[in-house]
């Protein structure tokens, strides 16, 4: 089928699966009245599964307000993420975080930050932490197209460079910063282009295609553990949901635009891919779907029937004390 | 008269200002046809086009520092930043660069801009959407620092804000934007660095800025019942300060509470009451409180974040207390 | 004991802790062969080499991410921002993402770091390399605040600080490093988060730190010859603030003088007024006095920047003020 | 001589020559005993000579701590340089500001900031300001190697490439920020490969040949003021003396590396150059130097006989107030 085997297209699928029902779920939920913004990742999850399937349980993540799918690809459970998004005591943040600041330590994965960019040099110093331990980790970094504007994303892609750091930053583009347009607010075709000025390897992948951004996750990963450094991957995807629930998207995009990339929807995209090569049958998908769905359901359970945290805990947690 | 929310009179004070003035622009992330998050310059656009209205690459840095150098060549740039949250991102431009420049040159040049921006809790946005950080741009000596709590001083502070030729950090409230209020047909202004006593009394002079304005108006409503006046002193501009009113009074009632969102520690409060009892502590007939927010990051949580937050039900405590009626709990 | 400025002291403290435990780096601009502006680091990466003494890029909020980054996956960075007033362009990194990272992991996750800088003038260094910007850094829950004043607390001090599991930003002074004092030849620590009395007095409780504190122990020894007593209190933490040695020190003097380099409004005098305000405003006998930088940028020329910052000479006349011998010019 | 016309590059000279004698000066002065940080651009002449000479009065400048040649170059005031340097009130900056922060208004010359990098976003907007003003006015930046670095660097470079503003960044590249040579901050070889970031023009030129020099920066500034967007020049040049006269420059550099760009002199190099074409003579130099040494007798004595800034006004100059 490509370079990737079909074992490995297969984990993927899966993990493009679980991704989507969760965050449809998440949307079912936030209607119900869950608190906070939901920013949904719908349309773009073949980036965080492809990158995903590459890492190790000790490798590293870091991801942005739009970091569901990322974390999800990192192994994150499903019943301790919607108890966070429940804000519950139960939750990855203990209900302190919400859907913008999930951190999964379990499994190492480092948070998610909800200012733009500023993970970056976060997840720089995370790679700096690993090579200085001799530690042979892989950093992933997740964020938007926007992002690559800030001085965060500057700075930090000047220290992973310099010291050949095991990162790699993946770059979801789905062509806005928000409402903005890519023409907007660069003159640049290819974001990726932004690696010529750190002397990194650079690339830009069809997002939406799984084989591509595998393939060329696979390599940086790959490239990172051996300490050939950082690599910047760029993947040209589309949210098909507004900027978060609250956000119709359609001030600033038109309705052609949105259904055009409905039709290029990763997962419909791989699973007839899938089908077509029968690595997968059509009651195999129903069964998946179905067990996906169940762990759903109870983290849903879960989270609703989770307690609050406590007031008297209001304060805890903010300095670390000895006991 | 008409009726306006908070977030249509600071939408017509960009308008006038916009037509009064062909340099006043705006420039931020996402407020052209998006209207930003809180829908203050929605439709400006529209009406002044994209030269007028300029989405920016999200960078705040970048954003502020151009804001400065437009003004320093003529123009007067109404700079937004989405959240006071990611204000930090351009600390050294407002801090270093736009404080500071006049000085620099000796007194020689202006320094005309403004930069919105909005703070507050309250809708469980989580530890980077939710701050109230105006403590810090008060220890930057060349900066003003306004806090609308009403739709009229939103309208008013926000065009004097912009006429004025010196650097405005102009802080709203995401807490407020709805909320309704009387607003004249005709033109007005209201100056920056006076203070408005909301609401007299005599037993508690309560200083309160932005949506604690609010709850504090709320209180006085339900102390007056059980007997309890409360002076309601709204600064509106926190830098410079006008003392003055606060300290007269304070020597009126003999008692202060200071009501913030931030939280206590390096908070403005702290900056309030140090005024106090250095020049009216002989005026005092009770500690000074300090109605705020605990010191936290702002929770996620609902419940946990209304009970870090100070509300309606803190200030009643708080002047209970301080007419030694009960022990509030914070 | 041996006697050694207080720039040898931290460097000592450096190099133990380095030497103790291998997870300890620094990193910074110009740290390694050149040592830095200040030459805390000297010599190090001779003992240590270049992976644990690392000269950074150019790039402030890249230091600190990348210190953020290393402390949550085991290690214990000491960065170093050579000018405390660059820390604004890290300021995003320290506010939101440093001093939050625990709390947002429900209390689950340590974040080991210091981050070193050094600030305050008497250089003539200008506007961008002599200010005093404590007070921001105590408006972040989640961080802590140091800030030594002699050369034994300073090593004692950086040491907890570097084996401290919370987020310290320890801020040194430019003035003090040449400072000499005596330090014990065996290895010792000094607690975060506990105030000392550094003098014992009677008529004024005097609280001071950083440089200011030098100045205020200078000037306890002048007033002794008048009858005027300071109590000099050294908060040397201040975040999370040793409220009670104060509080303590108030209830027995019944005055109290806050004398710090950073200019007044928003300072962190007001922090400390505001407590002695709200819990021992019954023990004072005068008015809280505050001396402090005027609410100016700091300028180059020497006699003004003199004048902005306060000397031995302002809390001299702040205290007569106290005591009710005379009016002081600030 | 080469497309730059011998008169041209007469007027460069005569800028290297001014530069250099002030610098020359200030250090005198400074060890004398004037306040303050001294970072001297010796060597570096020929960057700011060539790009100001290309610059119109109304143009506007913008620069860092090492700025006096960047200053003198757009046209400012030896005596009201000197005064600053003095911190007297006859100063540009009134005595507040010093060697790091002159401000020379009468010369559109817009400051020097100590924040390295602070002064790019900067001029990005004064960029903004003349393009909205329809001024055809172009703005230029200078700054060191080690800013490009920065996050205000990236964010500056984003904003000034969207908007196609007319602005100049020059980067004088003397190897080092402060101490650190630039392999050790980055990976590139050449930093104007930072503009390929940007889809702007960027171009690296021995900076310390005045011809080269002047090529690019007024084929640069043409292209800005005629709308066609920024452009960012890399010089590679050298600071003779330490980072400030305070610091040796001995820690982190070879006797034999500085020795060997003395050899490289701009100004010596030039003036070879100018003699040997018969541009000049040896009696027009010795009378072009008595001239600038006159100049700077007079701006000494003008600094040293200036009364100092008021106590009274310590506080003035903070806010503006209508009187
Ligand atoms: C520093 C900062 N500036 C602005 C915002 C507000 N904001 C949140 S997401 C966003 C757009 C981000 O675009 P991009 O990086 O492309 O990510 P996407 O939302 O498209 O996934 C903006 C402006 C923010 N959270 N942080
Ligand atoms: C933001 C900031 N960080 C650090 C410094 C301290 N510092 C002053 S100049 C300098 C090196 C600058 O290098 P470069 O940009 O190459 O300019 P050069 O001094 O070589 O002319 C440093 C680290 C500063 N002034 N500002
Ligand atoms: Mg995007
Ligand atoms: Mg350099």
């Amino acid at each position: 089928m490509s370079k990737i085997g079909k074992e490995k297209l297969k984990e993927i699928y899966i993990i493009m699966l679980r991704i989507r029902a969760f965050e449809e779920r998440a949307i079912v939920e936030y209607h119900k009245g869950i608190p906070g913004f939901i920013h949904s990742s719908i349309g773009e999850e073949a980036i965080p599964a492809a990158v995903g399937a590459f890492l190790r349980g000790d490798d590293y993540l870091l991801t942005t307000h739009r970091g569901h799918g990322d974390i999800i690809a990192k192994g994150a459970r499903f019943d301790k993420m919607m108890a966070e998004l429940f804000a519950k005591e139960t939750g990855y943040c203990k209900g302190r975080g919400g859907s913008m600041h999930i951190v999964a330590t379990d499994r190492n994965m480092l948070g998610a930050t909800a200012i733009v960019g500023a993970g970056l040099p976060i997840a720089s110093g995370v790679a700096l932490g690993c090579k200085m331990q001799k530690l042979d980790r892989v950093t992933v970094c997740f964020f938007g197209d926007g992002a690559t504007c800030t001085g965060a994303f500057h700075e930090a892609l000047c220290f992973a460079s310099v010291w050949d750091l095991p990162v790699v930053f993946v770059c979801a583009n789905n062509l806005y910063s928000l409402s903005t347009p890519q023409k907007v607010y660069t003159k640049l075709e290819h974001i990726s282009d932004r690696a010529k000025a750190y002397g990194i390897p650079g690339v830009t992948v069809d997002g939406n295609d799984v084989a591509a951004v595998a393939e060329v996750a696979s390599e940086a990963i790959e490239r990172a553990r051996k300490g050939g450094g950082p690599t910047f991957i760029e993947g040209m995807t589309y949210r098909i949901y507004g900027h978060h629930m609250g956000d119709p998207g359609t001030s600033y995009r038109t309705k052609e635009e949105v259904e055009d990339w409905k039709k290029k929807d990763p997962i419909a995209r791989l699973q007839s891919r899938l089908l077509k090569a029968k690595v997968i049958t059509k009651s195999d998908i129903e069964e998946i779907q179905a067990d996906v769905n169940r762990e759903l359901d109870e983290a849903v359970k879960f989270a609703a029937e989770s307690p609050e945290p406590k007031i008297e805990d209001a304060l805890s947690g903010i300095y670390y004390t000895a006991r | 008269m008409k009726e306006l929310t908070y977030r249509e009179a600071l939408r017509e004070a960009l308008r006038e200002e916009m037509k009064r003035d062909e340099s006043v622009f705006l420039l931020g992330e996402d407020i052209a046809e998006y209207g930003s998050s809180y829908k203050v310059p929605q439709g400006l656009v529209d009406e002044f086009g994209h030269e007028r209205v300029r989405n920016t690459p999200l960078a705040e840095a970048g954003i502020i520092g151009a804001t400065l150098g437009a003004a320093l060549v003529g123009m007067r740039p109404v700079a937004e930043i989405m959240y006071i949250d990611f204000s930090p991102i351009a600390m050294d431009q407002i801090f270093n660069q736009i404080a500071k420049f006049r000085y620099m040159t000796g007194g020689t040049v202006k320094v005309p801009l403004v930069i919105r921006t909005q703070g507050g809790g309250g809708v469980s946005a989580g530890l980077h959407h939710s701050q109230s950080l105006e403590a810090l741009y008060t220890h930057m000596p060349g900066l003003m620092v306004v806090m609308p709590s009403i739709p009229y001083d939103a309208k008013g502070l926000l065009k004097s804000s912009i006429r004025e030729d010196n650097p405005v950090m102009f802080i709203e409230h995401k807490g407020l934007y709805g909320q309704s209020g009387m607003i004249p047909e005709e033109e007005y202004l209201v100056p920056l660095g006076k203070a408005e006593v909301k609401c007299e009394g005599k037993d508690i002079t309560v200083v309160a800025y932005s949506k604690s304005l609010v709850l504090a108006l709320q209180a006085a409503e339900t102390l007056e019942k059980e007997g309890i006046s409360l002076e309601v002193v709204d600064p509106r501009t926190l830098l410079p300060l006008d003392e003055d009113t606060i300290l007269d009074s304070v020597k009126k009632t003999s008692r202060l509470m200071v009501v913030h969102e931030a939280c206590k520690t390096g908070g403005f409060g702290g900056e309030v009451a140090a005024i106090v009892a250095e020049k009216a502590i002989d005026y005092l007939d009770a500690p000074i409180k300090r109605v705020t927010a605990l010191d936290s990051p702002i929770p996620f949580n609902p419940r946990l974040e209304d009970y870090i937050i100070p509300n309606e039900g803190d200030i009643i405590a708080g002047a209970r207390e301080l007419m030694g009626k009960e022990v509030s709990a914070r």
